[in-house]
């Protein structure tokens, strides 16, 4: 059998296997979706370079299956994350209901995420796209009682991006006849700009909701909120790079450098990608701020993925090798970091069961490990080196601001600072400040809760440290797109044709000075003197019991007030209108039911009479 | 496969006839029988269809009857359309059947065992004449059988359902005969075959005044969008397995007299423009009243109107691929909608209400047949991998080659919105707290069974979509090449 | 309003209908040579029945009067499920003039009998198994109307029906085991315009005379029971 | 023609019965009034001007001196389908009378929307 | 050079209290006065802590400190001190300098009293409003001299009239006003607010936590000073023009906060994205036309 499709096999017959057999061991499905990630993953691994492809015909349309280098990355990326999400679950999941559905939608998604990475033409994606669709939608409404309106919101939303992109296929179709993909690179420059136009934007419809770009990501929040949470790490890691994926298809795959012969160009880049850029980077900016006054961490975590993913968005757009790698690049990153961020919050939800900031607090040493997965997953988020979130942001910026989009550049700069704000006050709420007494006996989660998240975690340093194998991967994979020459970097130095930087040099320094530092400083001087949280300065009046001390209820009020011309216009609650709207006009149509049989016969009369009227119509 | 032995087809509509017309007579022995007689005869017509299914893919079975030759007497002409069609409704009547078993009926149940086997009967009858009266006098039996069934619950709501269902329904018959009137009138004969040979040859204002009378007639079992306001109360009020029969049977009955007439009988080419844009009308009409439809049968019944509206959409278009494709809807639909019914008709039962409102819960529980409902709506939606997918991916891929794009875009705004209805009844199912006492009784063995059949051929659908569609190319190029079916009948004379 | 809708799309309707059946010269022979003109010239030999009206009811479109006979049935099986009482009603109507009670105890055997003389000649004279049946519900319905108690057995009913329907399909059937086809004439057709002549055409119409006999009167039945 | 004309009378007048008419009764009156202007109408179809019924019990009676058999045939037909659906629909009428105790179809409108 | 740094900072702050005195007619303290006190700080050998991050913070933010030193070209004349510039850009330096300020956050996260939180989070508050204006003078120079290297900036500027500060007179208003916020002075001190939040985020060290951090603000001084004489001051050849270049940078942002009450915090911030942005977009198409 060809490895493509054992893979698929392998991932779907799991999926079934486990909830079936679930029913007899609860410990079972876990072990089976573990057994079956890491089979598969095995199989797919060795597909690197291989281009392995699997072509049949399905209801008169070709399905091509393909482990191209593209598509190894991303799987590479979902089995990774996969396989960790399976670990975390094994802990958070013991003793919740219905495992086994649970089991069932994770391995169905994973499944459905390999199929899209693997299809190698339009049918099956939009197949596997779907799949992906309501196995997410499985596992956003697994708390059932709290889950309806986030999940058929995400539904909807999911729909309507699903038909334009159906749309757009079979615009495809109907010009090419064929859906394969290399089909469509060949094709795509003879397209007119009007059917490209058309095109480009229903296929933006259509991954803009996955990669939840503004203004189509009104469910990203609720629906990450509302799952549970080592799926919302798989959610916004992997499923949301579905979007990302699909992005990249469209522009350097669909369209395959023919852009720019069709679209008036805007510093170099064709319109589309440009304007891509610019949906990318707003809602970078606007995400943030929005996640900035979240009181939720979840939906704090949901809107940072929500931004960070215009990141990865605008660097798609630049249409450039720099900008591409560096959207690839933060694509890993952001993987990497926000899988390590819902699954520590995961964490403390497990232990405390609440994920509101204003009920957490001082958790650091109670659960220490989580901490520090948090504390470098922010690190990385925010961009600051030396870990890898430094090397993907300056490889963006880095193209930006070689490519002349200075304003680009700057909203991307703003809104990267802006993250700081939330970043700190994700990590400040729930593990600094005083300790709600109700936790003061709390545990640190089981370790293989811990596991994945450490590992992540060491990833995140290698990669600040080491970026060049990714890169050079990620080289690799845009040698094999259409019309981009890859970039290269030599071991461990970035550089661009303005500057460089020495990701390890910048690791050495502050490992040298911080060693150096620490060591001075605690040899010089004897140990502190531990006491207990509550002894603060308080300008001489003892704190009592009821006296709040932590600072977490509406952390950023002052930056609120700030921007509240912003917060104040949501395009959820516009949608929210315009459906209701929709919705009532809808109901309109239902009194044509007027209930009287005489009525019904009435319309059979007149719809008889004007038939006669119009019958020339029907020659 | 190719070697089953298959008997006279007429005995498909023959035996059905005897028995309900023995069935009295057997109630007599036991009052058991009757129940299982549907059963019975509808596994032979079932067995009968799948044995014929390979021969009449090679040319259509043209069957005496009476040993009159096509012109004179009634012949049935089972082409690959008839055939699959056939084994359809006999699929969706057995699997009904054995869901029967175990309904709860109210006296007199043997008449209820008659009229329902009647009523498949005369849509067998339907999908495999060869005659235009005779296809009148099974849609007859058809609808006669539906109106009684409609009222079979003797309240007052399955009466006033009934006397709609009755009043549009006997106009519609009404056109019907008056159409045929006009055939018969111009060409002098009522073999479809040869009126569709000798069709050319009259003046085009008869023909097109008998088309219209018969878009009409057949538009009203169909489910055309101004056609249809019997449909919505007939399916709530009727017993729950009639209304699954009526979504799953009687529609495509009505859909299949509707294809024939315009695409082998006539050939004006204006009317496909015609049948897409009734049909898009249709599809949005029904999904738009059924998005905040408070009872769930009612919802259904809008929505298998909205599924018709995608049939339609299929054959307005009128290509080969359309076609197969909008069959290929017919014959998820059949599955998918029995489906729904019938595990609705549970939760209803167990709920005590129609209302979509105390469903609440009920996913907690009645699993099994939540888990049916969830099946039945995520099919129908179009979800891969499930069978409704490849259909409507099919359709809207025609749709928009043909340059309708549109009309795709419409289409599947019909689909949001249907997708928007059935999951806030899953939500409802799942999602909301149970109210407190409801009976918990276990579903009918019966029930799962047929409920599984369903969902089983469902999901194997989806994943071989090219099983079925193999069988349903030659059904599509049957209608769009009418010369076939009419060279296969005039062989005969 | 609603009237004058309905006047104005009728009328539309009223308009178009006529203008299209004017097109079918009226009274003129529009007979197609192979349909039509086939059954007059041919009919006697190849069916051996004189009413060729009959000949085309029983055996050319036999299919279509199995259909007609199984609507029927419906309609009876439909009412008596609609009106289906556990306990039947008393009927508390007032009993007819002795006048009429006389003349309907004379007349309904001969009722009877001219029924059963029309299904039974159906193939030689205008008439049949509908006409014949009709009569002699007509016969019950006089019963019915006379009598205050009047009752039929309901059982004896169902039974004739369930005989009649029962033996139309199996004629069919023998024809399909004997001979070519399902409802096949496989009987010798006998000498033209005698009773014992073209094979089972008045068997046929035997049975769905008393088939429509037994079940209008049924229907009859279960109507009057209904009222109060 | 006079046929034709009485046929489309009925079948309209009939019709607008059944759109107009608030009794039930009446309805269904109009529906066998359509049914019969139906049944009229197809019989003129078949007719031919002089000549007779197509029964030869008479000898000397030619085929050609018959009318179209065909349209008698699916009279027959129709008529008996007629009955039936007459038959249906006063029962329905019956059960209906039973629940709502009125037969103004105006008030009988429970299903709607 | 990070104890030059600290002393150039501290000194720089004690000079800055001196003159603030004067202004308002009273004595001051002497000038070594902040570099005395850090010392006795040091002697001091008890010291309370919070916990590991409260303990950590102080060494954190100083090693950010002085590696973003490590990557700012100090002199750039005949004798240059260029540390490991070569190996990093104008991004990095961006970007790690927040890493000590991040450092200071959570330390004083952890350290339990709200009055840190509130500091901290109007210090990011603040943040976000004057990086815009600085991101856009730094745009500015980046995209005008096709460089993210501060060494080719700094080479840029090889001759007076070259001076940024010249040369593009829009970027270095913008960035002189996110200066101002930068060294958190008033009108800007809104983190520190003495008044209202005790001081903020450094409210509960003391010690050699207080300490490290005194040295480590005197440091940092020195290493936005210049970083500002690098990108507009056209660097410095030797030690003495370093001073004097970086001294009249300190004063210029010392006589706006003298004469200037407190922002409150959103004011602050808006105050940012307004003018300051404004010029510096014009100056931003200037150099794009």
């Amino acid at each position: 059998m060809k490895p493509v499709a054992l893979v698929l096999l392998i991932l779907f017959g799991s999926s079934i296997l486990s909830y079936t057999l679930g029913k007899v061991h609860s410990l079972i499905e876990n072990t089976i979706a573990l057994i079956a990630l890491l089979w598969a993953g095995t199989v797919f691994a060795m597909q690197y370079g291989v281009s392995d492809t699997f072509s049949f015909s399905m209801a008169g349309f070709d399905i091509v299956w393909r482990i191209s280098i593209l598509s190894w990355f991303f799987g590479m990326m979902a089995f990774i994350i996969g396989l960790g999400v399976v670990i975390y679950s094994m802990a958070f999941m013991k003793d919740k209901e219905r495992i086994g559905y649970y089991c069932f939608a994770l391995c169905i998604t994973i499944a459905g995420t390999i199929g899209i990475v693997v299809s190698a033409d339009l049918i099956s994606f939009f197949f596997f796209w779907e799949i992906m669709t309501w196995s997410s939608f499985l596992m956003v409404i697994y708390y059932r009682y709290e889950a309806q309106k986030a999940g058929i919101k995400y539904f909807v939303m999911s729909l309507i991006g699903a038909y334009s992109m159906l749309l757009a296929i079979f615009l495809i179709y109907s010009h090419t006849h064929s859906t394969r993909f290399d089909v469509l690179t060949v094709m795509w420059e003879n397209f007119s700009s009007g059917l490209q136009i058309a095109l480009l934007s229903l296929f933006f419809v259509g991954f803009g909701v996955k990669a939840a770009i503004m203004p189509l990501h009104t469910w990203a929040p609720d629906a990450y909120r509302i799952s549970p949470s080592p799926f919302t790490a798989f959610f916004s890691g992997i499923l949301s790079k579905m979007g990302i994926f699909g992005l990249i298809l469209l522009f350097y795959v669909f369209s395959a450098g023919s852009l720019a012969a069709h679209f008036v160009t805007v510093n170099g880049v064709a319109l589309p990608g440009y304007l891509l850029a610019w949906f990318g980077a707003l809602t970078a900016l606007i995400a943030t701020i929005i996640a900035i006054v979240q009181d939720d961490a979840k939906r704090l975590l949901a809107y940072s993925s929500v931004a960070q993913l215009g990141y990865i968005a605008l660097g798609i757009g630049l249409s450039s090798s720099l900008g591409l790698a560096g959207a690839m690049f933060h694509a890993v990153n952001h993987t990497i970091f926000k899988v390590m961020l819902f699954m520590a919050v995961g964490a403390v939800i497990y232990r405390t069961g609440t994920y509101k900031f204003s009920e957490l607090g001082g958790l650091i040493t109670r659960m220490p490990y989580t901490f520090f997965v948090v504390l470098l997953g922010i690190i990385t988020l925010a961009g600051i080196p030396p870990l890898s979130g430094f090397v993907g942001k300056w490889m963006l910026y880095e193209a930006l601001l070689q490519q002349k989009m200075v304003f680009l550049a700057i909203v991307t700069f703003a809104a990267s600072t802006a993250a700081f704000l939330y970043c700190y006050r994700l990590i400040f709420t729930i593990f600094l400040g005083q300790r709600p007494e109700r936790f003061d006996h709390i545990k640190e989660v089981p370790w293989s809760m811990r596991a994945p998240m450490l590992l992540l975690s060491l990833l995140t340093i290698y990669l600040g440290m080491y970026p060049y194998h990714l890169i050079d991967l990620i080289g690799k994979v845009e040698s094999t797109l259409f019309g981009i020459v890859p970039v290269d970097m030599s071991q461990s130095v970035l550089f661009s044709r303005m500057g460089s930087v020495n990701t390890l040099t910048v690791m050495n320094i502050v490992g040298v000075v911080f060693v150096l530092v620490f060591v001075l400083f605690n040899t010089l001087y004897k140990r502190s003197r531990k006491v207990v949280l509550k002894d603060i300065h308080t300008s001489g009046e003892v704190p009592g019991p009821h006296i709040n001390l932590h600072y977490a209820v509406d952390f950023y009020q002052p930056f609120s007030r700030g921007v509240s011309a912003i917060l104040k216009r949501s395009a959820d609650r516009l949608y929210a209108a315009i459906g209701e709207n929709l919705e009532n006009l809808f109901d309109l149509m239902r009194y044509i039911y007027t209930g009287n049989g005489q009525t019904y016969a009435m319309y059979v009369v007149i719809f008889l009479a004007l038939l006669f009227v119009f019958s020339q119509w029907l020659v | 496969m190719n070697t089953l032995p298959y008997f006279d087809p007429a005995l498909m509509i023959a035996l059905p006839l005897l028995a309900a017309f023995l069935i009295p007579l057997l109630k007599r022995a036991s009052e058991r029988i009757p129940k299982f007689v549907p059963l019975l005869i509808l596994g032979f017509n079932l067995y009968e269809s799948i044995a014929l299914l390979p021969h009449s893919l090679q040319k259509p079975i043209v069957v005496i009857i009476a040993a009159w030759q096509p012109p004179l007497g009634i012949n049935l002409t089972i082409g690959p359309l008839g055939n699959i069609l056939a084994l359809i409704i006999s699929l969706v009547g057995f699997v009904v059947a054995v869901y029967n078993i175990k309904f709860v009926l109210e006296e007199p149940g043997e008449k209820y065992y008659m009229l329902f086997l009647l009523m498949i009967t005369g849509a067998t009858g339907m999908v495999l004449t060869g005659d235009l009266f005779n296809l009148f006098v099974f849609l007859e039996i058809t609808s006669i059988s539906a109106y009684a069934l409609t009222a079979f619950i003797r309240d007052r709501n399955g009466a006033e359902a009934a006397f709609k269902y009755l009043l549009i329904g006997s106009i519609s018959s009404t056109m019907i005969l008056l159409g045929i009137a006009l055939i018969y009138a111009s060409t002098g004969t009522l073999n479809m075959a040869d009126i569709a040979q000798k069709i050319g040859q009259v003046d085009s204002r008869i023909t097109l005044a008998a088309l219209i009378l018969m878009i009409v007639g057949f538009g009203v079992e169909s489910e055309i969008f101004p056609l249809n306001g019997w449909a919505p109360d007939a399916y709530s009020q009727a017993p729950t397995p009639v209304g699954a029969v009526f979504g799953g049977i009687v529609v495509k009955a009505g859909v299949y007299g509707l294809a024939r007439v315009i695409y082998t009988i006539f050939s004006f080419q204006g009317v496909f423009h015609f049948i897409l844009i009734m049909g898009i009308i249709t599809l949005l009409m029904a999904e738009m009243s059924a998005l905040r439809q408070k009872q769930i049968k009612r919802m259904l019944a809008f929505s298998s109107i909205g599924q018709m509206g995608l049939v339609l959409i299929a054959l307005g278009l009128a290509t080969q691929n359309a076609v197969a494709g909008g069959l290929f809807q017919m014959f998820n639909h059949a599955l998918i909608k029995p489906l729904l019914f019938l595990s609705a008709g549970y939760l209803v039962y167990y709920s005590g209400s129609k209302d979509i409102g105390d469903l609440d819960g009920m996913g907690k529980i009645k699993p099994v047949t939540s888990f049916f409902f969830a099946f039945g709506a995520f099919a129908l939606m179009g979800l891969p991998p499930l069978n409704g997918f490849w259909s409507k991916l099919i359709i809207i891929s025609e749709t928009v080659k043909s340059g309708y794009i549109v009309l795709a875009a419409l289409a599947l705004t019909g689909s949001i919105i249907e997708a928007v209805y059935y999951l806030r009844v899953v939500g409802r199912l799942y999602f909301k707290s149970p109210e407190e006492h409801v009976k918990t009784k276990y579903v009918h063995a019966s029930a799962v069974v047929a409920m599984s059949i369903l969902a089983g051929l469902a999901l194997f659908a989806g994943l071989f979509p090219d099983v079925i569609l193999h069988y349903l190319q030659p059904a599509a190029r049957e209608l769009m090449d009418k010369t076939q079916y009419i060279q296969a009948v005039i062989a005969i004379k | 309003m609603r009237k004058v809708f309905a006047m104005l799309f009728l009328a539309i309707i009223g308009f178009y209908l006529f203008n299209t059946f004017a097109l079918i010269p009226f009274g003129k022979n529009k007979m197609n040579a192979d349909v039509a003109a086939s059954y007059l010239n041919s009919g006697v030999q190849k069916t051996g029945a004189v009413n060729i009206v009959t000949s085309i009811v029983v055996n050319y479109r036999g299919f279509d009067t199995l259909g007609e006979v199984t609507v029927l049935f419906l309609a009876a099986t439909g009412m008596g499920a609609l009106l289906f009482r556990k306990k039947p009603m008393q009927r508390s109507r007032q009993n007819a003039s002795v006048i009429v009670k006389t003349g309907a105890r004379i007349l309904f055997p001969l009722i009877i009998i001219l029924g059963v003389y029309v299904f039974v000649h159906g193939h030689l004279t205008p008439g049949g198994g509908f006409q014949g049946g009709a009569i002699i519900a007509s016969g019950f319905l006089l019963m019915f109307m006379s009598y205050r108690t009047y009752k039929v057995n309901h059982k004896v009913l169902s039974l004739f029906e369930t005989f009649a329907g029962t033996s139309f399909v199996l004629l069919g059937l023998f024809g399909l085991i004997w001979g070519t086809s399902f409802l096949a004439n496989i009987l010798p057709f006998g000498e033209a315009n005698t009773l014992f002549s073209a094979g089972i055409i008045p068997l046929i119409y035997i049975a769905v005379g008393i088939k429509v006999g037994s079940e209008l009167t049924a229907v009859l039945d279960t109507m009057l029971k209904t009222v109060k | 023609m006079i046929y034709y004309i009485g046929a489309f009378s009925l079948i309209l007048i009939g019709i607008y019965a059944v759109l107009v008419k608030r009794n039930l009764i009446k309805i269904v009156i109009g529906l066998s009034l359509v049914d019969a202007g139906v049944h009229l109408l197809l019989i003129a179809i078949g007719y031919i001007k002089d000549k007779t019924a197509p029964i030869f019990s008479n000898p000397s009676l030619s085929a050609g001196d018959m009318v179209d058999p065909v349209p008698q045939a699916l009279v027959l037909t129709a008529i008996v389908i007629g009955v039936a659906v007459t038959a249906l629909a006063l029962t329905i009428v019956i059960r209906l009378y039973d629940h709502h105790k009125t037969l103004n179809i105006n008030k009988i409108r429970e299903l709607k929307w | 050079m990070p104890f030059v740094g600290a002393a150039v900072g501290l000194t720089y702050m004690g000079i800055g209290r001196k003159i603030i005195a004067r202004v308002q007619h009273r004595y001051g303290p002497p000038i070594f006065q902040n570099i005395v006190d850090v010392l006795k700080l040091y002697s001091k050998k008890t010291a309370i802590t919070h916990g590991v991050m409260f303990h950590l913070a102080p060494n954190l933010a100083i090693t950010g400190t002085i590696s973003t030193l490590m990557f700012i070209p100090i002199l750039s004349g005949d004798y240059p001190i260029r540390l490991f510039s070569f190996q990093g850009d104008l991004l990095l330096i961006m970007y790690i300098m927040v890493f000590g300020c991040l450092a200071m956050a959570l330390g004083a996260g952890q350290s339990g009293n709200p009055n840190s939180a509130i500091g901290v989070s109007r210090g990011l508050t603040q943040m976000l409003g004057y990086e815009i204006p600085f991101v856009i003078a730094l745009v500015i120079l980046m995209v005008q001299n096709n460089t993210t290297s501060l060494l080719d900036i700094i080479a840029a500027q090889n001759t007076v009239a070259r001076w940024n500060i010249f040369h593009s007179p829009f970027a270095f208003i913008a960035a002189m006003f996110a200066f101002l916020g930068m060294m958190g002075n008033k009108p800007f001190d809104v983190p520190i607010a003495p008044a209202e939040i005790a001081s903020g985020p450094p409210s509960e060290f003391g010690g050699k936590y207080l300490a490290l951090m005194q040295t480590n603000r005197g440091m940092f001084a020195f290493v936005k000073l210049v970083l500002y004489t690098d990108l507009f001051l056209g660097g410095a050849a030797t030690f003495v023009a370093l001073l004097v270049k970086t001294f009249a940078l300190y004063l210029v942002q010392l006589f706006v906060g003298i004469v200037n009450p407190r922002f409150r915090t959103e004011q602050s911030m808006t105050f940012f994205w307004k003018w300051p942005s404004v010029i510096g977009l014009i100056g931003l198409v200037l150099v794009l036309l």
